[in-house]
């Protein structure tokens, strides 16, 4: 996201439990999203961000119920729009630092038609989908990154669709920064998430989280089995590289597969970055030349 | 023959043909030259061609309709006279492309005892000045000739115009209106007495509705929009596209029409005056990000250029038929405002109360103005502009002692609850869209469902208190009332004045304010007509329902137009009579 | 002590000890022994626990609601009890987990003059079956033996049920049911009166309201089904998913709910029978394309679940609030129908009368449940599926002569025109959400605007004299009349004869079809009544405010309960008794 | 699209023209679509798909209008909504062949969301999308498409946003025949849309096809100077190859850039991939067991 708050605001030396909101997450034990949100609050902390510049956006989900648990101003949405309200928050104002969080069927499915859009505005946001392969929140029906074959009560016999694969899509949208973290890996995760927010524009990070609850076959294990480093000679700007790592729908590599420097959405917009201030005056006599 | 001062011009042809342009510096020079008016243009729903009007009503005082039938028509082929020729009027003036030597006269029966100009327009633009594209310049310059518009105005007004498109450009349109002059001024003698006069005034500045609304939503301190593409509602985005850069503001087009809600909710979220502007498929697509808007208690203003309906409709063409679907607009109840612009100054000062609504009852205001409006020009004075900074304070923190004990959804008597914005220090919250308690943590218990339902549903109260704006219009004890509301007012306005004129007591009355309904006003209304119609642009009657829904009893007599044209003061005249009868 | 046969048991405890199961078991336990039922269980918002329980109201004839208070409750632990010991009856009965030796009258003065039975649930299972998990089995046993329920049904029952769990599951649950049978059986002196009784007949199948849905589509012959999850509609998509495939039909989880819409279209215009499942956020977000179905005119069904709005509300909770809405569904006017549901049978049985209106009528058609219904279960005679084929017949060619003169729009005295179905030969058409000719052509000219605009308007008043069904009960001379829609038919079914019993001239009147409104059928009711009450589940009386834009004059008190909760027949009660006085 | 048609009924000899609805295309002089028209028709009539089984699909736009041009059933619809229409046609109706045509504004801004679905279910649908990189029937607003720096009235300084990439974007979500043709090459064209017909499951061809009107710059000229052919030794199997010669912005190949095998929806969901026909019956005593 490319924080701002830092530069403006204090530098003081934060603790991970500085941004805990003291409302007790409502996830299942063992849930996944336990150890992502252990991981949002060290990079947070890792990067200073003032808590009440920071704005926590998320849709509908079980995943998405993470702003409640964290100390700062949050927007709890709608299934599906997290994004578009992530852009209005930054575009409005982009003196506040953004960070979207959600699950794999408010990203990908219902909220799927916004990501292209906001890779390729390489909006200032850092956007942290945790996906368990499944609608954790409506107990278990498939989401676009399910397995086929995952039988649920909405696929009685096995679904069939081919899944999506995130890491691609971003790519192919053209995200400044993409990366894969795993919610049982929180050390490496939370390095990422900080990368992330410290990058300037859109940043992506794919987070491998089960739902041990409505996804038992894909728990930790599986997950286990399937993760492994990037390759040593991975570049981060070498495009079809991570291309065809990301291609593989049975190698999950973890860590950041892509990493470019463009002009991200609010530089473009306004000059250095930061809205005017003082407010420019409206040019009255301008538009009544323009009108008459 | 005594001249008459006040009249509607009309400027018809094929669309290619340049009608648009010509109106539009015609409107401008009667500005320019102090002459109030009103106009609008129709064009083509497919993007290439087809036939093409512009009305131009021209008076001495601001009006609020496009009036009646044309005084004077401009026909730049006989195709566009065959089209237009039954809207003018009995003693109406034709200006038409051709010969003098062929009159129209011979052809056209219904001529013989009307004014006809004949003006070889197509000849002079071909022969005259080379540029057979020239030919609307060529009518631009007759018809000024003919009816007492300013040559000097005129021609400056080219010099501006043109300037930006090079030098042969200028040279040829110009070239072109003086061909036109002086051939009128020199060939033509003139039968009619329907000329302008040029008043003392600093002039006026013209406006379309929908420069209005995105004028008027700068002023009132909008620094944000988003939006989709849409007609009838574009200009609006197109006009802020230009606009906020320049006061540090920002626009996004976005993908969708959810998108720009949902952006226009994160922008409201962060503090900043935010707005989207859509017609009817968008406002669809809006529904559930209103309700989101309602329960988060989020301020953000959405404009609704109608259109017709139901889904792509009738897209170019205008109707008063999303009002239903505003007021419902979102599953569950959540609660919002509607409000109507009646006229085009109203399109820019509604705006401003839909800001102020909208932040300071924390709620999504609703604007709905309609392509009669969005499209039609108006004379406004340039104070209106003059008297306005324009800045929005950005909000205050909320005054709290404690900010331990901030509730962000405190209840209170007006339902109003203590709001900080991103930034404030101390004062973070978390908004969702569940049901909440008063710091805003989901909460599903009964008691808390209720208490919260019914401080959100409060503001109403309040909001149609202190916004409850109605116009009415007439005499003071009515026979016969006239309700309506958005476009039809103008006309609504000037209808009972005809009405009262020819001796009957009639009255009008046009809500600013839909929903939360001002009851208190509007009662008071009913209950001193005898008989009451409620006429609007729509099929099913949905403001009469609506009214009845409010006012047991009430019983209007309705009339109903759907045919894609907006209501005209003729319309409303004829439904008084009606029931005058 | 006479027995009481019908009576309201609930079972509580914390969602992971298997208390809905428990009350599903009992459910059809009661169910093949001939009696009928009516139950429901609440759970928690969030995924993960909380508590939970089932209310099993048991009849010897069907009925219509959940009753009021319980008279027995199974309470797993103490906390349930302390949660739902308030809705026990004054005469009521506890049963709960515990220790005889620690009676829980000594802690809980109410309890000193109710009968408590003291069943060490947890130390059973834990000690003598072995398994803490088989909990709710001990008490399943124990209430078994406690109010008559055949043991026999039940061991039959969970062989059937834990027979693909594996061996050791299945003796695990036998065991821990028989033995708190046997500990009931042997331990416990019974003091109530209450107490089942085995019936004739051939038992009945229990569905809950979504499952009712569900089967009556499919019965419809409703062969594709295109939804996205919703809480608490998924379980319509969870049956048809298993269904639609045995049957030759399709259905397809689609990306989001604008697209299960676009989807379903798809699947009208193909000429099968298709609908879609949905709760409040979900009818928002197909506003738009509802308005296309209209114009386009493609027949098409959409159930709609509703819960606690606005926004995303309280998703696993019950309101009546989504009707403005459903109304209003799209922007312009669109006419399309609007039916709800009453009960459970209802259900089933609407859905029959959705497709065929939409079919005959080339309309969308919107029907309304609730959480409530869609989550109560009831007994269904077998009748109901076996006199059925549920097979619709493809839609039939129109009948056309000179194929080339086919007009998709042909304007009809009843606004149904001639529909091919694309396969049929020399029939091919266009369909457009453009407003068109009776070719299908776009067109915007005003006179087929309008001729188009009452040709669909028209429909209306077909269905609403075709299908305008209202159920009435109680007094034919009411002095006062209640109306409501929707699941809060069947508590004022029982609660106008409540008050009937009680001396009050009371009825009740409950619309199944809602828009358009059959008025020819309502009006007699409110011209019958003295007094009238619309009680519904929200909070801005959505229904009321409707009828009182249909019947000028008509001012009913309104009743409005919007705390999460279904309407009750106390409610209902309680509201008539308000207006008697 | 895997047309079903010819298999069942007549295999008739068929004309370009016995596919005119007769209705005069409403476009401007010089659209593009009229030549993408032109190559509809034809590829129709090589595979002598039947006119009474055809559906054609579309949304809103100059070119959405298409369906009303052409001999066949038609749904011309709602903005952004071709996708979920013509899914449904197909999913419903299996034994009809579906066309699916519109714009770039359609397929890509408002109907993005549906694009990655339609292509991992590998539906039996031939999507046709007329990109003018803009929006036509509005008057001409930038589209997901534009040039960054294309000046309109919604973006008066010059849009600052990076287009999508449409090859590359079909590629990435799994669609089996991925394609693109220019309107001023109408024969080419026409053997593309028809491989795409006769592609099993999703094929997706993407045209070039100028906005005289409202994108003056981006004419037949422009196109023109950035089209060339497929590179020969291009394999139509080759991902990664496929991804790299959609990846620069500005060389626009022509031609069918991947097609691969894979099982199409209806196959999975119908066996032989049409509906049985006798309709099996309900077996009421099973679901009566069911619930008893
Ligand atoms: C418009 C709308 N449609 C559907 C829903 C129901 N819904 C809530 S969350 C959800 C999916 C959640 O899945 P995911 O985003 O993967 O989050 P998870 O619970 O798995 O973390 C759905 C379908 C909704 N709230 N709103
Ligand atoms: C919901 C909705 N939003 C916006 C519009 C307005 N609209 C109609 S067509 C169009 C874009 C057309 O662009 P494209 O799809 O590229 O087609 P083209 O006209 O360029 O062929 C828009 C924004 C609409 N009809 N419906
Ligand atoms: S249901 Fe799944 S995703 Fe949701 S909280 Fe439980 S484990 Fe996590
Ligand atoms: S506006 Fe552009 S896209 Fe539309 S018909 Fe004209 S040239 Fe074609
Ligand atoms: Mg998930
Ligand atoms: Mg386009």
């Amino acid at each position: 996201m490319n924080p701002t708050a830092p530069a403006q605001a204090s530098t003081a030396e934060r603790k991970p439990s500085d941004y805990r909101s003291g409302r007790k997450p409502v996830w299942c034990p063992g849930c996944g999203d336990y150890g992502v949100l252990n991981s949002v609050f060290s990079a947070l902390a890792e990067v200073r961000i003032d808590p009440d510049r920071l704005v926590v956006v998320s849709g509908i989900g079980c995943s998405s119920r993470m702003p409640g648990f964290i100390k700062a101003y949050g927007f709890h949405g709608a299934h599906g729009r997290a994004v578009p309200v992530a852009v209005g928050v930054k575009a409005a104002n982009p003196s506040l630092d953004v960070l979207l969080v959600g699950g794999d069927g408010d990203a990908f499915s219902i909220g799927g038609g916004h990501l292209p859009h906001v890779a390729r505005r390489n909006m200032d946001l850092t956007y942290v989908v945790m996906d368990n392969e499944i609608y954790g929140l409506t107990k278990g029906q498939t989401s676009p990154t399910s397995q086929p074959g995952t039988v649920t009560k909405a696929s009685p016999y096995g679904s069939s669709e081919q899944p999506i694969l995130p890491v691609m899509l971003l790519l192919a949208y053209g995200a400044t920064f993409v990366a894969r973290g795993y919610s049982s890996r929180p050390k490496e995760l939370a390095v990422m998430v900080e990368r992330g927010i410290r990058h300037k524009g859109f940043s992506f990070i794919h987070v491998l989280s089960p739902c041990l609850t409505f996804n038992k076959p894909v728990n930790f294990d599986y997950f286990d089995s399937k993760v492994l480093p990037l390759p040593e000679d991975h570049k981060p700007d070498d495009l079809f590289g991570a291309m065809k790592l990301a291609s593989d729908p049975d190698k999950l590599y973890l860590g950041v597969h892509y990493e470019v420097d463009r002009p991200s959405f609010t530089e473009r917009l306004y000059p250095g970055g930061v809205r005017p201030d003082p407010e420019p005056a409206i040019d009255t006599e301008a538009l009544i030349r323009r009108y008459s | 023959m005594e001249p008459v001062r006040e009249f509607v011009i009309g400027i018809s042809g094929e669309s290619g043909e340049g009608v648009v342009l010509a109106g539009e510096i015609l409107t401008i020079a009667a500005a320019r030259m102090n002459i109030h008016s009103s106009s609008f243009r129709t064009f083509p729903a497919e993007a290439r061609g087809g036939p093409s009007v512009v009305r131009l009503r021209l008076c001495r005082d601001h009006v609020y309709s496009l009036g009646d039938a044309y005084d004077v028509l401009i026909a730049f082929n006989e195709e566009a006279y065959q089209l237009h020729g039954p809207a003018l009027g009995r003693h109406g003036v034709l200006v038409v492309d051709g010969d003098p030597e062929k009159p129209m006269s011979t052809r056209y029966p219904e001529l013989a005892d009307r004014t006809v100009y004949h003006i070889p327009m197509d000849r002079i633009a071909r022969k005259d000045v080379g540029e057979p594209k020239t030919k609307n310049m060529v009518a631009l310059g007759a018809t000024s000739a003919l009816f007492g518009f300013s040559r000097e105005i005129l021609e400056r007004l080219l010099a501006e115009k043109f300037t930006k498109r090079g030098e042969k450009m200028m040279r040829d349109n110009l070239n072109a209106f003086m061909a036109g002059y002086d051939y009128a001024d020199s060939q033509i003698e003139k039968q009619d007495p329907f000329e302008v006069e040029a008043l003392e005034g600093d002039g006026f500045f013209v406006l379309a509705g929908n420069e209005a609304v995105a004028l008027g939503a700068l002023y009132a301190g909008c620094r944000f929009f988003a939006g989709y593409p849409i007609t009838p509602a574009s200009e609006i985005m197109e006009v802020l596209a230009a606009e906020l850069p320049k006061v540090g503001g920002a626009m996004v087009q976005a993908e969708d029409e959810i998108a720009s809600m949902g952006m226009v909710l994160g922008g409201g979220f962060a503090g900043v005056r935010s707005m989207t502007a859509t017609s009817g498929p968008g406002l669809s697509l809006m529904a559930e990000l209103i309700g989101l808007g309602s329960m988060a208690e989020i301020p953000c203003v959405i404009a609704n250029v109608q259109r017709g309906g139901p889904s792509t409709g009738l897209p170019t063409k205008t109707e008063q038929a999303d009002l239903t679907l505003a007021i419902a607009a979102s599953h569950g109840d959540a609660p919002h405002v509607v409000l109507a612009a009646t006229t085009i100054r109203d399109c820019f000062e509604i705006m401003e109360e839909a800001f102020e609504i909208a932040e300071r009852y924390q709620i999504p205001v609703i604007v709905l103005t309609d392509q009669a409006l969005g499209f039609r020009r108006a004379d406004l004075p340039k104070s209106l502009l003059r008297e306005r900074t324009g800045r929005a304070l950005p909000p205050a923190p909320p005054d709290i002692v404690d900010k331990a004990r901030y509730l962000r959804y405190q209840l209170t008597q007006d339902g109003v609850s203590p709001r900080s914005v991103p930034g404030q220090p101390g004062l973070a919250h978390v908004v969702t869209g569940l049901e909440h308690n008063e710091e805003g943590k989901p909460a599903y218990d009964p008691k808390t469902r209720r208490l919260m339902m019914e401080k959100r549903q409060r503001k109403l109260e309040g909001i149609a208190r202190d916004y409850g704006s109605v116009l009415r219009y007439g005499d003071p004890e009515p026979e016969i009332g006239v309700i309506g509301w958005g476009s039809t007012g103008g006309p609504i306005r000037e209808a009972v004045q005809m009405a009262c004129d020819s001796g009957i007591k009639a009255a009008g009355l046009v809500p600013r304010l839909l929903y939360p309904s001002p009851n208190h006003l509007i009662r008071p209304f009913i209950e001193s007509c005898k008989k009451i119609v409620v006429i609007e642009g729509n099929l099913t009657g949905q403001y009469a329902a609506f009214l009845r829904s409010q006012f047991p009893g009430f019983d209007p007599k309705q009339v109903n137009l759907y045919d894609g044209l907006p209501v005209q003061r003729g319309d409303v005249l004829r439904a008084i009579q009606e029931v005058a009868k």
